[in-house]
Parts: C-alpha cells; structure tokens; sequence
C-alpha cells in the first residue's frame, strides 16, 4: 500500500487536480454560457415571454447541432475554433474550449426543462404587479425551479467528469486518462481500480451534495 | 379608471372556441369598490384578467386611468402594472419562499427600501393573521392561510388599483370580515379603486358601490348594490340573490301559509318604514298582515329592508291590500308556491 | 512551447508522446537530460494526429510516437514542416492466437482482429497478406482499412478493434494481430505465444523523433538523440519490456 | 362508523412545533352528515386527512367501520380506503387528463367494468354539470369547474364514507346548492356517511345532522346542528355563527333602538309559535314589542326561528317582559350597544 | 457528388443502420432496466411511499458508482460482464450491454428527477380512493411526469448516440466511428462531414420529435 502510494500517489494526485480544474472551469463556462441559452429557450418559445419563432428556432438548432456531434469528433472538430478561443489546443487549458462547447448545450436543455416546470401562475403573478421579465427569469423562474436546476447540473458535472476521460486525446490528462492509460494501455490494473475507486467517491460526493441540496431548496 | 369596451375572449379548446366573454362593456369609476358576480363559469376570472391583460381580449378595448391598455409598450404595461395589485383565484405563491418572503420579495424586485419591506411585509402579514407563521413554506399552510399570504402580498404591493379575484372565498366569515373591513379602509383612506369577483352576496352587499352580473361570459345586468340588490331585472340575478337563505322558509310552512292567504316579498330602502304601513294595511283593509321572515340589509351605505309577510283575509281584499302596498314605493313580490 | 525563436531552448523543451512504451522510454529520456540541465515536458496523448498538429503549431518542439510512412503520409495531407531526426523504438506486430496453431487453421468465415488505428492497421492487414491470408489493394497507404482488402478466399471476417483491446478480446476472435506492447501486458511474448510475426531485428516500421524541419539541426535535438540512443535506455527497455519493444537504432 | 379518540398533530416548521390536533375525539355515525367548521388554520383539514390516514395522527387512534385504521395492513388499509371518497380543498386533478379522464381514471384503475365507468362518469359530470366540458383540460377551467370536476370525481367513485374538505367554497349559491341537495340525496337513498368541512354556515345549516366547531386544534363545541346553533355555548361559536349577517343591523339604527328601549334576539325551535307570544307580552306586560328583523332557519330536519325583537316601554315592565320570555322555552338574549 | 456516394455510400448506410440497432436496443434495455430502477428511487426515498433508508442507498449508490466510471472505461472495465450477458464482447452485440449499462443508471436519475415534480396531492387524491401503489406509478406519476419523461429520454437518447461514437473501440462501427476513423484519423474530411451531417439531421429529428411530444403531453 505505501509503496502504491509512493510510486503512483504523484501521478494520481496530478490527475485529480487536473480532472477537478477541467470540470469546475468547463462547468464554470458551461453555465455561464448555458444558463442563459436556456433562458432564451424559455423565453422564445411559443407561448413564452418573449415568443420569437426566429430566435427559438436558431438557438434550438443550434443546440441540437452541437449536441449531435459525438464528443471525441467534437474534440477535434472545432480545433481551430479552441485554438482561436484558448490560444492552445492542448493540455488542460486546450480541453476547457470543447468541453464547454458540449457541455453548455446540455446545460441549456436541462435548465429548460426545469424551468418549464413552473407553475404558469405564479409567473402572471408577479407578471401582474410590473416586475421586469429579468427578474422574473431570476426571482421567479429559476428560483422556483432551482431544485430541478440543482439535480440536473448534479447531472451535467458527472457527464463532464466522464467526458474529461477523453481529454487524455489532447494530452490534458485527468483521472479518466489516468485509469484508461494505466488500465488498458499499459495493464497496471491497481491503478485503474484506484482511480475508478476515487472517481466512484467524487461523483458519491457530487451526487449526495447535489441531492442534499436538491431537498433543501424544494421546500414541499 | 377602469372601461371595458366590447370585449370578447375565445378560448380554443380542440376544436370547440369557448366563448368567454361576449362583448363585455363596463366601467369602473375611480376609487369605487366594483363587485362582479355570477354562476361558476361564467367569465368572471376571464374578465379581471383582461384588465390588466394577463389574458388579451380577442376584441375590444381596456382603458386604465385613460390608457388605451392594448397599445401600450411593455415599458408602458409593466409600468401600469405596478400600480395594479391582484389576488388570483389560485393563490400563485412561491413554492420556494416562505411566508414572509413571499410578501417581500414583489417589494424587493419593486425596488422599495429595505426598512420599508420589512415595515409593510409585517404589517400586512400582522393584519392577515399570519405573523407567527411566518417562517411557513406554502406547503406547509392551510388552504385559508396561503390565499390570506397572497392578499397580504396584494395588499403590501399599495397599489391604486386592486384586483381580487375570490380573494376571501378560502375564509371563514371572520377573517373575510376583517379583510373586507380592511379593503374598506384602503379605499376610503387611500382612494383605491377595487375590482372583485365574487360568489358570496354578501361580500357585494357589504362593500360594493357597483355591481355587474355576469352569466355566461356576458354581464346581464349592471348599476348600484341597491338597484340590482332591490329591483334585480334579469331572471339570473333573481335566482342569484333569492338563492341567499333568507327567505328560505320550510316547505311545509309555506304550504301551510299559502292555502291560508298570501305571501309577498316586501323590499324598501330604509330601515323602518314598515310598521306604519303593516298598521294602515291591518285597519283600512281588514287583512291580517303578519311577518313570516325579514330583516335589514346593510348594503355600503344604505339599509334595505326584507320582509316575507303573510296576508290573510278575504280574497279581493288582500288583492287591493297588496295594490296599495305596490303604490307605496315598496317592491312587491309575490310568491308562489 | 517558445514560439518565437526558431532555435530550440537549451533549458526546457516540450516532447509529446502517446501513452505507454514511447511515453516510459521519453520518461527515461527525461531523467538523463535533468542531469544535463535540460527540462523535458512530456505531453501524453491518446490520439495520433494531434501530436503532430502541435507540434507543426509550435505548441511542442518534438514528438515521439510515430513511424516514417504515417509520418510521411501526415505530411503530404497536411503539409506539416516537421521531419524525423532519429529512430527511436519498434514495436513489432505479432499475430496471436487461443485457437489455432497456424494461420493455415483459419477456416471459412472466421474471425480476425487488426488494431483500427492507421499505420498500424496497414502493419496488421500486410503481416496477414505476408502469410497469405488476404490481398490489399496495391499501393495502399498508411490508412489502409479492412476497405482495402482485394482479395479474401476464406472470407474472413475482419474487426478492427481499438488496439488496447486486442488482448483483451484475443478469445473474441481466431486470430489477432497485436503490437508486442499490448500483448506484454497480457502476458503474450511475441517470441514465444505468437504464431506469425514481423521481424524483430531491423523491423520495417522503427518509430522515429520527430521535430519541426526548422529544428532539424538543432543543438538540442542531438543532445536529445544522445540521450535516447544511449546504453541506459536500451537496457531499460531490455529490462522493462523483455523483447517485445526493441531499440530501433 | 367513524371515531377519533385523543388524536393529536404536531407539524414541525424548522424548530417550532405546530400542534395542528390537539387530543380530538369525536364520532361520526353510520349515515350521519356530520360537519365540522372552524376558522382559518384551526385543523380541520389535518383532521380528515387523519381519517384517511393521508396525515398519520402523532397519537391517538382513529377507527372506520369498527377497524383500528392505524393498525392496519398496507393492504387492508388500501380496501378500506376504496370505500372512502374524498374531496380535496386543492382539487387536486390530473393535469395531463381531461374533464372525463379525471372522473373515469380512478374507476379504471379500480376494475369498474368499461361501461358503468362510461355510464357512471357521464352521469356524474351531467350532475355537476360539465358535460359540454369534458374533452377540456384543467389548465382551461374555471376555479369552479376544477372544484366541480373533483366533486364528480369523489362521487363516481361511489362510495360509503365521502370525506370533503371545503368542496363548495369555490362555487356561486346556486351550484353549492346542486351539490348539497345532491349529497342529501345520496346520503338518503344510499345511506352514505358523510364527514364535510366547510366555513359556510348555510352548509351546516342546511344538510348537516351533527356539527362540531374547531378551534385551534381543538373541538370546542360539538352537537346537533339545532343545539349548537341554537345554543351556542363557546364564546368562538357564538362569534362564528353570529357573524353571519342575519342581525347585522345599521349601527345607527341599533343606537336608536336601545335608546327607546331594550333589543333582544329570540330564538325558538320550530316555526309559529312567536306571533301568540308576543302579543302576550303587549297585552299582560303593557310594552311594546317590534320586530326589527328575523326569520326561519331551516335545518336538515327541524327548523329554528330567529328574531330581533325590540321592546320599548317602562324599563322595570320590560325587565318582566323579558323573563316571562325566558320562561317560555325560548332562548333570549339581551344585545347590547 | 456521384463519386463520394459510390465510395462511402455503402459505408454510411452501415454505419447509420449500426448506430441506430445500438443506440434502440440499447435505448429499450435502458428504459427496461432504468424505468423501474428510478421508480424505486422516487418510492424508497425520504417521505417516498416505501421510504425505506437502505434499498434507497443501495440503489442510489450503485447508480453513482456507475455514472462515476467514464464509459470509455467502462467499456473495458465490465468485459467478463459482457461476455456473460451478451456472449461476446466485440461488435454491436458486444457493445450493447456496457451501453445499456452506462444509459440504465442515468435514466433513473432523469426519471427520478422528472416524477418528484409531480405534485404530493395528486398522488394523495389517488391513495385516498386505495389506489394500489403500482397503478398509481403507472397511471399517476408517470403519467403526471411523462412529459418531462419524454425530454429526458430524449437528452438520454442524444448522449447515447455520442456514446455509440465510441463503439470504434469494440469494433462495433456505428456513424460516429466512421467520422472518426476516417473523417480524423485518416482525412477524409468529407467523410466526417456527410457523417456529422447525419448524425445533426438525426439528433435535429429525434430533438423535433421529443420536444413534440413533450409539448403534446403536457396540456398545460
Ligand atoms: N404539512 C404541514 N406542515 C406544517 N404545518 C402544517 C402542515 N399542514 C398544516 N399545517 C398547519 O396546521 C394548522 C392546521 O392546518 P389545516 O390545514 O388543518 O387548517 P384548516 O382548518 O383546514 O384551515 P383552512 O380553513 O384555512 O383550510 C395550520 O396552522 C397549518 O399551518
Ligand atoms: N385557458 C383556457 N382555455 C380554455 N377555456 C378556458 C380557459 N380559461 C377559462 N376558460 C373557460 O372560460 C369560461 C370562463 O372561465 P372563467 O375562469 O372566467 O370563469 P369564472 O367566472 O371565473 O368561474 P369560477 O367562478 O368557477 O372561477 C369557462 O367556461 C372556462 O372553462
Ligand atoms: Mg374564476
Ligand atoms: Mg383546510
């Protein structure tokens, strides 16, 4: 066991560190990026705030384009645009681009999804009393529908850690690369098990926080 | 302050149009207390809510304080808005909030000041009875206490204009007397023009100035409480208003009653003119007039009386009695049986 | 990387390399410049053109995972301005088997795995040919697939797996051709368990060092060729991979 | 047929505790209207959820048909409850079905052959009358309409026990009515037991046998409908029930009354027997007795007659008046200014 | 035009038909297995109506412990597995099973998140009437959730479709594998395209499709 951790503890720390900054910065973006999509998404639809065939119509397909595109061929794919973005299309900092890319898509459906669960009637009432449709989207929308929004992001972030497996392809390494490296490409089967072991936990963890705070924040 | 003009609302259903409102005209006049009745289905929440146009008419115009509503920017809408306050039939609070953000929260996204918040959201929630629920979520409140959280979120909003679509009808007849009471005050003390819908009759008869009935998405019949309440002209607002248990007499007794005379519903403004003329009708007619049932209404600002009076004696006498009674500036009534 | 310059640093360089023995070989690499003062950061992919798009990007000075005729091929569609400096190792490509005993046993419809990755694809589809199993297509380059098979009298049923896979799915299959890397962690030595294979010593397909034509000459490189070609790597890959990785120079 | 026995609720609210029930007993008999009134909040609602077990009492015991609901299987439990209906104060509807599937769902879900599910379905939607709104969904229905939908679904489902929260307090008087008479009728001619919370007096009045009055979660007061009405004896029942706006008279007309003499409310059992009495008190008392309002209550079975009789005359003389009127089997009491 | 198509018209023809057995056989097993395992969370969880603490846990977690491991590890990782069940571990057939596998667990998770919106009083007015508990999953909660069921599955069958890109690894095919083995790996640009073209007319199809329904179902 201490010689496990003598000989591999480097290697596996690095890939935790790598792993956890691929999946909160991707996250980070994904949301930044995602969150407003889905907003839009609510907000064009027919019947929505905003009802705008147009805008719906180009940021759905847009969406679904993105999504259709198998990760490991988006990777390389949108290299010239990850280039243009990161100035990399390497590494960690090269991976962040396509991770993103897939990512904020699906964000965008799974908060619309959950924003689409709100009740009609409480956004008339506030409708009614003259606040904005901005803070309606944020106080009302997403406020009521936040313990949907918390599961699925719970969701997206262990879809992320999966798919930061694949940055191994553009050398950012991670923990996913780690396992597949040592497990397949070079049969040190201990090592794969102690990373899908340490995997197992992050995602036990990212789930429990996820549901926990699903619960609290539901409130009925 | 507020005029409908012939507005019309179709629903589709499938293939079937639900005609909601048929060209509904009306108008609200500035710090009036405006009842609407009628039957469930009626159009009622349909109407209220072409007001401040959560629902847009398919026809017709809406005016508030003079502004053509339907040709408002959405600026202009939310800005209008703001002075509207309403109370839906479906309570529609924050699920996520409890008790007393539910009240503050519209106050915040208002943009009102902080101590001004907390000041209007406690006294507010002091005068619905729910302080000491505060910290409450929504699923955690009886029904009369979730419609009693959004009145009191109405109410904080201050606006010029209150739409209260059911608001008391969850309450018992204690807590609808203290928020009537309280809607009474508002609009006295701050001029604030009401706008309710309502089943209860005498939710109308105790604090409305005007009132309209509505049957199946039309409003059949419209004027003052005392006018529809004394002189109802519509088959509809008769049955609407006779339905109240007043003169809901035992069958038998009326039997009983209607083989040995005549009943008639006497209806007059004013609280005691009837003893004088009962008298002059039992010495100049030589009938025996007698009180089965009756009472004052106290409408807003005036009193009607109510009597269920049996007329017994000759035949041809009762006849002209209930004559004269007709020249006295009373309503008269028969019933049958 | 250092963009700017077209002289390598003499202090830190970047070498990317695809997981597993080109990776341990570099790391060893690695330890003998430190000694010299000079840093080697390893880049490790998992795919094969990437490598070469960051180097020819600047974004690595050199790489090391790859044979000529891949190399070659990646050049002419790509117009990269990167060329081999050195050879470096070989992996010779054995065909395996849990079933038969000789290619001559495959019979009519049978199974037979090739790695899907190209080059060595074309090795595993040529090394078949070479025993007479199939027919490619004349002229058929390093992206060869089972597309390019002309002729198949036993209608064999070619699956091209990834090449991490093919030991693992040996039992799948009658036959599978497998780089000696591979079949070392399965515990398969090409000498010993396999029934065909390439030769070991001067194998056709010697990996090779690879930088930006720019640097072909560089101080540095050399410096680097020194290291890797040295006695402490070779028997370090003696010691580590027992035959089934063989220096190339 | 149904009891509680020292049932008790406690909700927890973060750190506070509710105490929704506080130790209720009460009994329901087989075939009994039993209502149960009450103010906002008081725990009417948690206690017919208790019934149902829908809401698990924190103690006490609770018995249906003779069984220890609390005691029983999953399964058992599950056969009682078949037999219960229950009318939400939520509706609670299927918002993914229309008008009729919300009716006939539970019925196919119970096994009920494909036609009597038909049969039954269209009946009670005629009876609630949404035929012409059965293919609608119930995001386009009127508050009404859901609460007449929920009704017609509790009453396919035909059963011995039919539990309501507040099922007419969404509906105009004339659809309540329909749904009372109906729910007399099945109480009649089907011999259904029937536990019903309301805050509309006129509901007990009208078809209840028994009533109990809850207050902050407990029962205060519980009878025959005649006996508490008659007789309220809680300081609460008396302001529950005289809060209904029988005797609400202009407060200046009071003030003029009480200066020329003394008001008092009357209350008797049955219909006719004031008239002899009062003119009893003008002529042996030498006062003169008006009536300034009353009527007759009818109950389910019996009726009550209510008046507010002014007495003017010499005070001492009036003070006799008034105890010849106690003695006569008549409930009087003084009305104070 | 004419050329391309006599070259890999065959090709993509094989591909599509590949993908498309993986990702609906898949998607069935999945929804087999995944459906009743998300009802069994909604049932077994706090307040649920079996709540029971430890099938809860152990199904929760199991269906962590899954969704933890990246598939392209999984893949591997569950060989033995696979051969089990399936027979053998490479092409479509073998590559079913650890699809199924990675798919199962998260339409649980998008199941349970869908049926915890439907609202408490609508399942209590269907206990009151002594509704058994299955019908009331089937005919009330499911029903209730069936169209926030229908775009989750169709988030899951878009994931499953990017998964079945990594199908190249057991030599299963597939479109996504054609784009990569020769659209990347062996430039043929134009094969990746046509490939990428496909695979964003199935997604954009099957995203019409789902959001279709979605809206139908919803009714309000
Ligand atoms: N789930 C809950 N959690 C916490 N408190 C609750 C819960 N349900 C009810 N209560 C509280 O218990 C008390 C009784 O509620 P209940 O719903 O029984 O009142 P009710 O008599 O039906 O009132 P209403 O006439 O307004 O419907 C109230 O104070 C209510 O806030
Ligand atoms: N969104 C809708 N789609 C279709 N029909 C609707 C919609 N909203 C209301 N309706 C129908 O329009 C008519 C009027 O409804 P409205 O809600 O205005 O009635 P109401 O008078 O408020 O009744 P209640 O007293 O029952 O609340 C009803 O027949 C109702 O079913
Ligand atoms: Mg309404
Ligand atoms: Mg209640």
């Amino acid at each position: 066991m201490a010689d496990f951790v003598n000989q591999w503890g480097n290697a596996i720390w690095e890939g935790f560190i790598q792993t956890t900054q691929m999946t909160l910065i991707s996250l980070a973006f994904s949301i930044l990026i995602g969150l407003p999509l889905g907003v839009l998404l609510i907000l064009t639809r027919k019947n929505g705030q905003w009802d705008n065939i147009v805008v719906y119509t180009i940021v759905n397909t847009l969406i679904n384009v993105i999504r259709s595109i198998p990760f490991i061929i988006l990777l390389f794919f949108i290299l010239p645009f990850t280039r243009a973005i990161a100035g990399t299309t390497i590494g960690v900092r090269g991976v962040i681009v396509p991770l993103v890319v897939a990512c904020a898509p699906y964000i965008a459906r799974l908060l619309e999804s959950a924003m689409l669960e709100v009740s009609k009637g409480i956004v008339e009432a506030y409708q009614s009393m003259g606040i904005s449709t901005p803070k309606i989207i944020w106080h009302v929308i997403i406020r009521e529908a936040r313990s949907s929004i918390i599961l699925g992001l719970t969701i997206a972030i262990i879809g992320l850690i999966g798919e930061t497996a694949m940055a191994g392809f553009v050398g950012a390494g991670g923990l996913g690369d780690l396992a597949y490296q040592f497990g397949y490409v070079r049969f040190q089967p201990d090592v794969m098990y102690a990373v899908i072991i340490i995997l197992i936990v992050i995602v036990q963890i990212i789930q429990s926080l996820g549901n926990g705070i699903a619960r609290k924040l539901k409130k009925n | 302050m507020i005029k409908l003009q012939h507005v019309s609302k179709t629903f589709r259903v499938g293939k079937n149009k639900i005609e909601a409102l048929k060209d509904v005209s009306l108008e609200v006049n500035k710090g009036e207390i405006f009842g609407v009745i009628g039957f469930s289905g009626a159009g009622k929440s349909t109407l209220i809510r072409c007001i401040n146009l959560l629902e847009r008419p398919t026809s017709g115009q809406v005016f508030v304080e003079d502004q053509d509503v339907l040709k408002l920017s959405k600026k202009g809408l939310q800005q209008l808005r703001r002075k509207i306050g309403m109370i839906f039939q479906g309570y529609n609070l924050l699920e996520t909030a409890n008790v007393y953000d539910n009240v503050a929260t519209p106050l915040k996204l208002e943009g009102v000041p902080k101590d001004e918040i907390k000041a209007r959201t406690e006294k507010y929630l002091e005068i619905v009875g729910l302080t000491d629920r505060k910290n409450a979520f929504p699923s955690q409140l009886s029904g009369g206490q979730k419609q009693r959280v959004a009145i009191a979120r109405a109410l904080a909003h201050e606006p010029e204009v209150l739409l209260s679509d059911e608001a008391t009808s969850a309450l018992d007849p204690n807590t609808t007397d203290a928020i009537l009471e309280l809607l009474l005050k508002v609009n006295k003390e701050l001029g604030i023009t009401v706008f309710l819908i309502t089943h209860e009759l005498n939710v109308i008869q105790r604090i409305c100035d005007r009132v309209a009935v509505m049957e199946n998405g039309q409003v059949v019949e419209q004027g003052s409480v005392v006018e529809v309440f004394t002189q109802p002209k519509e088959a509809m607002t008769k049955q609407f208003i006779s339905n109240e248990s007043k003169f809901l007499i035992p069958e038998r007794l009326k039997h009983e009653l209607l083989e040995s005379g005549k009943l008639v519903k006497l209806t007059f403004l004013g609280e005691s003119s009837k003893d004088p003329v009962l008298a002059t009708l039992a010495k100049q007619f030589d009938v025996l007039p007698s009180i089965i049932a009756g009472g004052i209404d106290q409408l807003k600002d005036q009193s009607v009386g109510n009597l269920l009076v049996h007329i017994k004696g000759d035949r041809t006498k009762v006849e002209t009695a209930i004559q004269f009674l007709h020249d006295q500036d009373i309503l008269v009534e028969e019933v049958q049986s | 990387g250092n963009g700017s310059s077209k002289e390598l640093s003499d202090k830190e360089i970047t070498v990317g390399v695809t997981g597993g023995p080109h990776q341990e070989v570099m790391e060893q690499v690695v330890k003998l410049a430190k000694k010299d003062g000079l840093t080697i950061h390893l880049k490790v992919f998992n795919d094969y053109n990437q490598p070469n798009i960051a180097l020819n990007e600047k974004e690595l000075d050199a790489n090391s995972y790859q044979t000529l005729p891949f190399l070659k091929d990646q050049i002419k569609n790509k117009n990269y301005k990167i060329t081999d400096v050195f050879k470096t190792v070989a992996f010779p490509l054995g065909i395996y088997s849990k079933k038969i005993k000789s290619l001559k046993d495959l019979k009519n419809g049978d199974k037979i795995a090739v790695p899907n990755d190209p080059a060595n694809e074309l090795r595993a589809l040529q090394l078949f040919e070479k025993a007479g199993v199939i027919k490619l297509k004349k002229g058929a380059g390093v992206t060869a697939t089972k597309r390019d098979i002309v002729s198949n009298p036993k209608h064999l049923n070619v699956v091209e797996l990834d090449a991490a896979q093919l030991p693992a799915q040996l039992g799948e299959v009658t036959a599978s051709a497998i780089n000696t890397n591979f079949a070392m962690g399965a515990g398969l030595t090409v000498l010993k368990d396999s029934i065909y294979h390439e030769p070991l010593k001067n194998n056709p397909y010697p990996n090779y060092f690879v930088v930006r034509t720019d640097n072909k000459n560089d101080k540095v490189v050399k410096q680097i060729k020194k290291y890797y070609q040295s006695k402490e790597v070779k028997a370090f890959i003696a010691k580590k991979f027992g035959g089934s990785v063989v220096p190339a120079w």
